[in-house]
């Protein structure tokens, strides 16, 4: 047993920690610092730094342009980055559909999409989520019909983050309709500038834009846009669905959200002293941060030994959205009455108004109400925890 | 022992029920705002506490609850908490009687729009921390300060400000004096905004605004007292408007839970949800209790029983009305955090309701000072 | 709306404390503030003087010996008699088979057993639980076979109550098993002293003995002792279980524990000031008497309206019995390390040990791990969970 | 980075599961507890933390805690906390040469009990409210004053007690000072009793204990240090011995759903019960990994480090291991309730671990402390 991190670890930690101080734009920093949310030429600028130092998809084989980082290296650059304020990494190109390609995908797909991935040419959304098929997504409903060497596609998806932004969309489609549901579906990639795609914006309570719903009318699809085998796509769902796992407790979003609340908790004042003095709020903030510390060793407890058992991603993707929604809780708590204003707006980089309050009011409410959704996204709760008693309850 | 609205109330109730139909909240644009202030003055709502004198109703804090129920269950927005409550309150506790004459009934036809400026920067919710200045000078008074998160702030003809002379330190109950202040005269700027679910508010900047003799509410120096008493005011009618949300975010869970489908059957068909759902009913329930006591209790002359039950209703739909809510999109999923569906407003309305006039913190620590008094009091006496 | 108590309630009350303050008799005042158990004649001393007065079924119809008390009233009762640590009057003949043989019992049964339950010379028990049957109530298999003018019982039951004090025992049996499992229950009164019947007890967490299981074996009952109709009894049951919701707050327990409580936080130091004025507990305690106001205020809203609906006894169980439990688990939190020291036996009015730290400590672990049960009996939690959502959820 | 057991961590562990197989916990009597110790003592696990020069096994804060979670699994009772963790950390921390070569030799053979009389009655968890006195007298002191709630106290045969000065006051970690003191001296009087998992301790009273100079261990008025890194190892090591009756308890919980049937069905197939179970299990899995920091850490010299990874590891073990104690119960029903079953005996166990050497209270503000520190430096380093 030993808990701390070893020499290399610890060098390599320093090399990040060295190209970030070189190579992280000043004006994101800034951005991240003020609040200010990103748009899509924040994310493509960083992503094309990372991607000109080889580090945009250190997790994929190296035969693929991968790193060869160990998990806990992995988690350290996932730590760095994220304390510095940069945009995250777009998942649905690397994390997700990227895997799925080289796994599954034909050479002609692999020499045609993994590069494009890699310099973020594309930017890629997820089509999985339908109105009638949240939890239950195997019951999706939007269909491709073979038609000579095109599927044609019709349906609609929701829940589509930055389809807005998106060149690429990769979906589940029903080709089978006469069996079992999971055996139906296929896994088809589909241009967004293909006649017949739409996409129309959903705010969300926060007031920002993210997701969307995308609709499909007699949308023509070529037959060499199928990954692997038609009606095999709940494989690879499944597949890519467990990759969306890994960094699932969100370490680093917690660190970055508790570092900004001391600094709140340092600044506003309850009966004359420091909010931090304030002994019920720094109760709360110890037992927040004790979680956290908590959290973050049941992470490397499970890259380091594997976990005890396979429902170590439901335990900390459970424990990792409740500490991503309570920072965010307290942050609003630590600024009282100026809670109330609603400052939406003022994080948009186009708006020039005139701020209410201190500046480190301004995201709070927003942020509060933002956060209500890490516990639905990605495999609700609930869902996580009928995984846990599948898993460890023999009934 | 009666938890029954009278028939006045369940009159009251029925009318705002049909008023309020159809109102958009947030969506509002201005003029179907004024059109809507201005319906409520007839049907009395503005002038609900106004003594029959000046033309009101002569109501009292619970016909407030009655009233501030219905406005969260339909999520309008109108000032009738920063005019008809909390303005009207302290009009009617300290005016005279030529203040109340002069503006009394002039709100109650809707024609004046008051806003309480108590709260300042860095004093979170301590209405005894007050730096806003007033200084003597000739017949009246010289005014400086900033106030902030003041409700109605944004279009107030007439402004309660809270001020204390120059030499006083900053904190402590004694020595703060009230100001009625008309929002034209000159050295007043405001920021005005929305706040989370839409209402009006703003922050003040009073600088240097000249004010006559007669500017001053209450007695010089004693205006602390009146100030506690407002906001209880206020935050009585501002639980009662989070309970009245609180109302509808149930109803609609319930309606989800029992139309949603998910792998073949109603999502409230699962024993998680169910429980869930039972839990959410359990504290609505409790809730309530407390906001209808505090909404009987906040006109009582009884400081401590005050108090104690406004404090007990804001520490519950604090606490326990912000969990409801977030229950409530988590059993949503999806389409529980997108602002297009109505579950949004009215946790936003739940969310206000939760910050104002002191949030759970600041409320349980007056409830406990007061617990202790009386433990003390009990163990003097038992010996 | 008027949530002050009416003139009437008021004299009411002042009746009662009168009453007490002259009946009520110091010895058990003395075991109740020293926190010694109750025993056999400690109840039957206490039911005995309401009795003779008449009060001690005031729920009754009057013609049975009722008083006639508003819900008001009842609940103003209940409260004065707990505040002055008064024994609770032991529910199973009162408050639960009373109900039934007066509703629908024989004449014979009436005269038989009712005089003899008011003047608290016939002590009952409760034979509903069974080893296989708890929640599922239903599934009970203890049978009763007819043979000639009696039934020949033979069964298990478990979680009986005082079974060790009992001369009668109320039993539900099984008397038809080709039928659906509710229409084959009959509701049969057993003499404990018949040859058969056998008590085994059950010690609990807390180191006491109050459960038991009860043994029949070829226990036979005169067929005079079936209440109502044969195979009717689930009905008999239902109606017996709703009557047991009554006073399902625990309002008067929970008050009680709070000014214990109260005593302890004004004695015990934390800090080197009382630990009522340490803010992390003055602040948890603040809470717990909210919501002891809450359960208050919604007892009586249920009583003086009738409620909105018919899931409000199971509202107030599960919250009563939540703060019955916090209560008890706040005052052991109060004594810090005194709560370390096992004292289960200084309760025992035998024993004569030397009790270790201040008199207030003592009871502290063994009561907190007794509670556990009180969201177990009458209904669990989840039990409860399960009627509110049946009846306010149309699925 | 490695969170696994060392090769000789492992053999500890499974020689200990077969010493412990059979013994009853609670109910053990005294012949059989004394044939267990001597056990403990041949397989070396009263001196694991002994120097070898002294008999012992040179094992670190790490090895008792594996240890520790084989106590707490198998619910046996022996002074191997008060004795091999906080008896010989004492003496390997202050001890002089001669006094560990005195004591510690006979301690690893099971030969010697020692108990840390540290906390007093009053004080709560403050190590530094200590008003028992030490007189300097001649060659030697004179020791008087009253210790609670002495782990081990029922039996010890040697007492390490903090005292100071008779002139100084009775708060402040200046100025204590720790004693070794034979059990049988006359002044001594001790109240034994069981605690909740029925191990022993007591309630001490020193009456004008006369002791020798060299009684004195570490340096006069500098024992604080030592009393606050003992209390440490202790609580590492008993939230070790609370993670491994937790183990027990989601164990016994998990096979319970599996096979007691209501309805039925077993009641592992109830959703509600299912989540419940989920959420033992997310809590279990975060307490372990902070009992193992708090175990590789519990005798670093780095003493904010070894502080906060104890702390924090105490805070969860109290309420989120409390929590999961009641969900158990809850789970079982009655049966859950009754001390016939063994759920109970693991329940308590995790009780006295939550209430030993600091309560959640205690810890949080001891974290909090040197978080707030942390981030004060973090502020003035980055302006």
């Amino acid at each position: 047993m030993d808990l701390t991190y070893g020499k290399e670890d610890i060098a390599f930690r320093q090399e990040v920690r060295e190209f970030l101080a070189e190579h992280f734009p000043q004006q994101l920093a800034d951005k991240a610092r003020a609040e200010i949310r990103f748009k899509l030429d924040d994310y493509l600028l960083w992503q094309r730094i990372l991607g000109d130092k080889g580090w945009i998809a250190p997790h994929w084989p190296v035969e693929y342009g991968g790193c060869g980082w160990t998990p806990v290296q992995l988690n350290i650059f996932d730590e760095e980055v994220t304390a510095v304020g940069a945009p995250r990494v777009m998942p649905f190109g690397i994390r997700l559909v990227g895997p799925v390609i080289y796994t599954y995908g034909t050479d002609a797909q692999k020499a045609q999409y993994l590069p494009r991935i890699l310099a973020s040419e594309d930017f890629w959304c997820q089509g999985f989520s339908e109105p009638g098929a949240g939890s239950d997504l195997a019951s999706l409903r939007t269909s491709a019909v073979r038609d000579g060497d095109e599927y044609v596609v019709n349906g609609q998806k929701i829940w589509t983050s930055y389809a807005h932004y998106a060149d690429l969309i990769f979906c589940l489609v029903r080709t089978d309709t006469t069996v079992k549901k999971q055996l139906g579906i296929s896994f088809l990639l589909i241009d967004m500038k293909s006649p017949g795609v739409s996409v129309r914006p959903i705010r969300t309570l926060d007031g920002d834009h993210i997701v969307n719903e995308v609709f499909l009318e007699n949308v023509r699809v070529p037959v060499e846009n199928l990954v692997g085998e038609e009606n095999k796509g709940w494989d690879y769902a499944k597949f890519l669905l467990s990759n969306e796992r890994t960094g699932i407790a969100g370490i680093g979003m917690v660190k970055a959200d508790l570092a900004r609340l001391h600094h709140i908790a340092l600044t506003e004042r309850r009966n004359g002293q420091p909010l931090i003095d304030d002994p019920l709020f720094q109760a709360r903030l110890a037992r927040l941060e004790i979680d956290r510390r908590a959290l973050e060793l049941t992470n490397l407890r499970m890259l380091t030994t594997g976990g005890d058992s396979g429902a170590f991603p439901s335990i900390l993707k459970i424990k990792g959205s409740q500490l991503q929604q309570r920072s965010v809780e307290l942050q609003m708590e630590a600024v009282g009455p100026y809670a109330l204003p609603w400052q939406s707006d003022a994080m948009e980089p186009a708006w020039n108004g005139e701020p209410v309050g201190p500046d480190h009011v301004r995201a709070r409410t927003p942020v509060y109400f933002d956060r209500r959704k890490t516990t639905i996204y990605g495999g609700s709760t609930e869902v996580q925890k009928n995984i846990i008693s599948k898993i460890l309850l023999d009934v | 022992m009666d938890f029954s609205y009278s028939d006045e109330q369940r009159m009251l109730s029925e009318s705002l029920e049909k008023l309020f139909a159809g109102h958009a909240g947030r969506n509002e644009d201005r003029a179907a705002a004024d059109k809507l202030w201005q319906a409520c003055a007839e049907t009395g709502l503005i002038g609900l506490t106004v003594p029959e004198d000046h033309g009101g109703l002569s109501g009292g804090s619970a016909d407030v609850m009655v009233a501030a129920i219905e406005i969260g269950r339909h999520g309008v927005n109108t000032p009738f908490l920063s005019t008809a409550v909390a303005g009207a309150g302290a009009l009617r506790l300290a005016g005279t009687d030529a203040q109340q004459q002069s503006h009394l009934g002039r709100l109650a036809e809707g024609g004046l729009k008051v806003a309480c400026a108590f709260a300042e920067p860095g004093a979170r919710y301590d209405l005894a921390d007050v730096d806003t200045r007033a200084i003597e000078d000739g017949d009246g008074y010289v005014l400086s300060g900033d106030k902030c998160v003041v409700f109605g702030g944004d279009d107030a003809d007439l402004f309660v400000v809270s001020a204390r002379a120059p030499d006083e330190a900053r904190h402590g109950a004694e020595g703060i004096s009230l100001f009625l202040v008309d929002a034209e005269l000159a050295g007043i700027t405001r920021k005005g905004y929305q706040m989370i679910d839409g209402r009006g508010g703003a922050d003040v900047t009073f600088d240097n605004v000249r004010l006559p003799a007669d500017a001053l509410l209450g007695t010089q120096g004693q205006g602390y007292v009146t100030l506690e008493a407002v906001n209880d005011l206020a935050a009585a009618a501002i639980c009662a408007e989070g309970l009245g949300a609180l109302e509808k975010v149930v109803e609609l869970t319930k309606e989800y839970l029992e139309t949603r489908k998910q792998f073949g059957k109603a999502i409230g068909e699962f024993q998680a949800l169910q429980h869930f759902f039972a839990d959410m009913v359990v504290d609505y329930e409790h809730i309530k209790s407390l906001v209808f006591e505090a909404g009987a209790i906040a006109d009582s002359a009884d400081v401590v029983e005050r108090q104690q039950a406004v404090s007990a209703a804001k520490v519950v739909l604090a606490e326990d009305g912000r969990r409801i809510c977030q229950q409530a999109i988590q059993m949503h999923g999806g389409i529980g955090v997108t602002q297009e569906y109505q579950l949004g407003d009215f946790t936003k309305r739940v969310a206000v309701a939760d910050f104002a006039f002191g949030d759970a913190d600041h409320h349980i620590a007056r409830y406990g000072r007061h617990m202790v008094a009386a433990a003390a009091a009990r163990v003097a006496q038992n010996g």
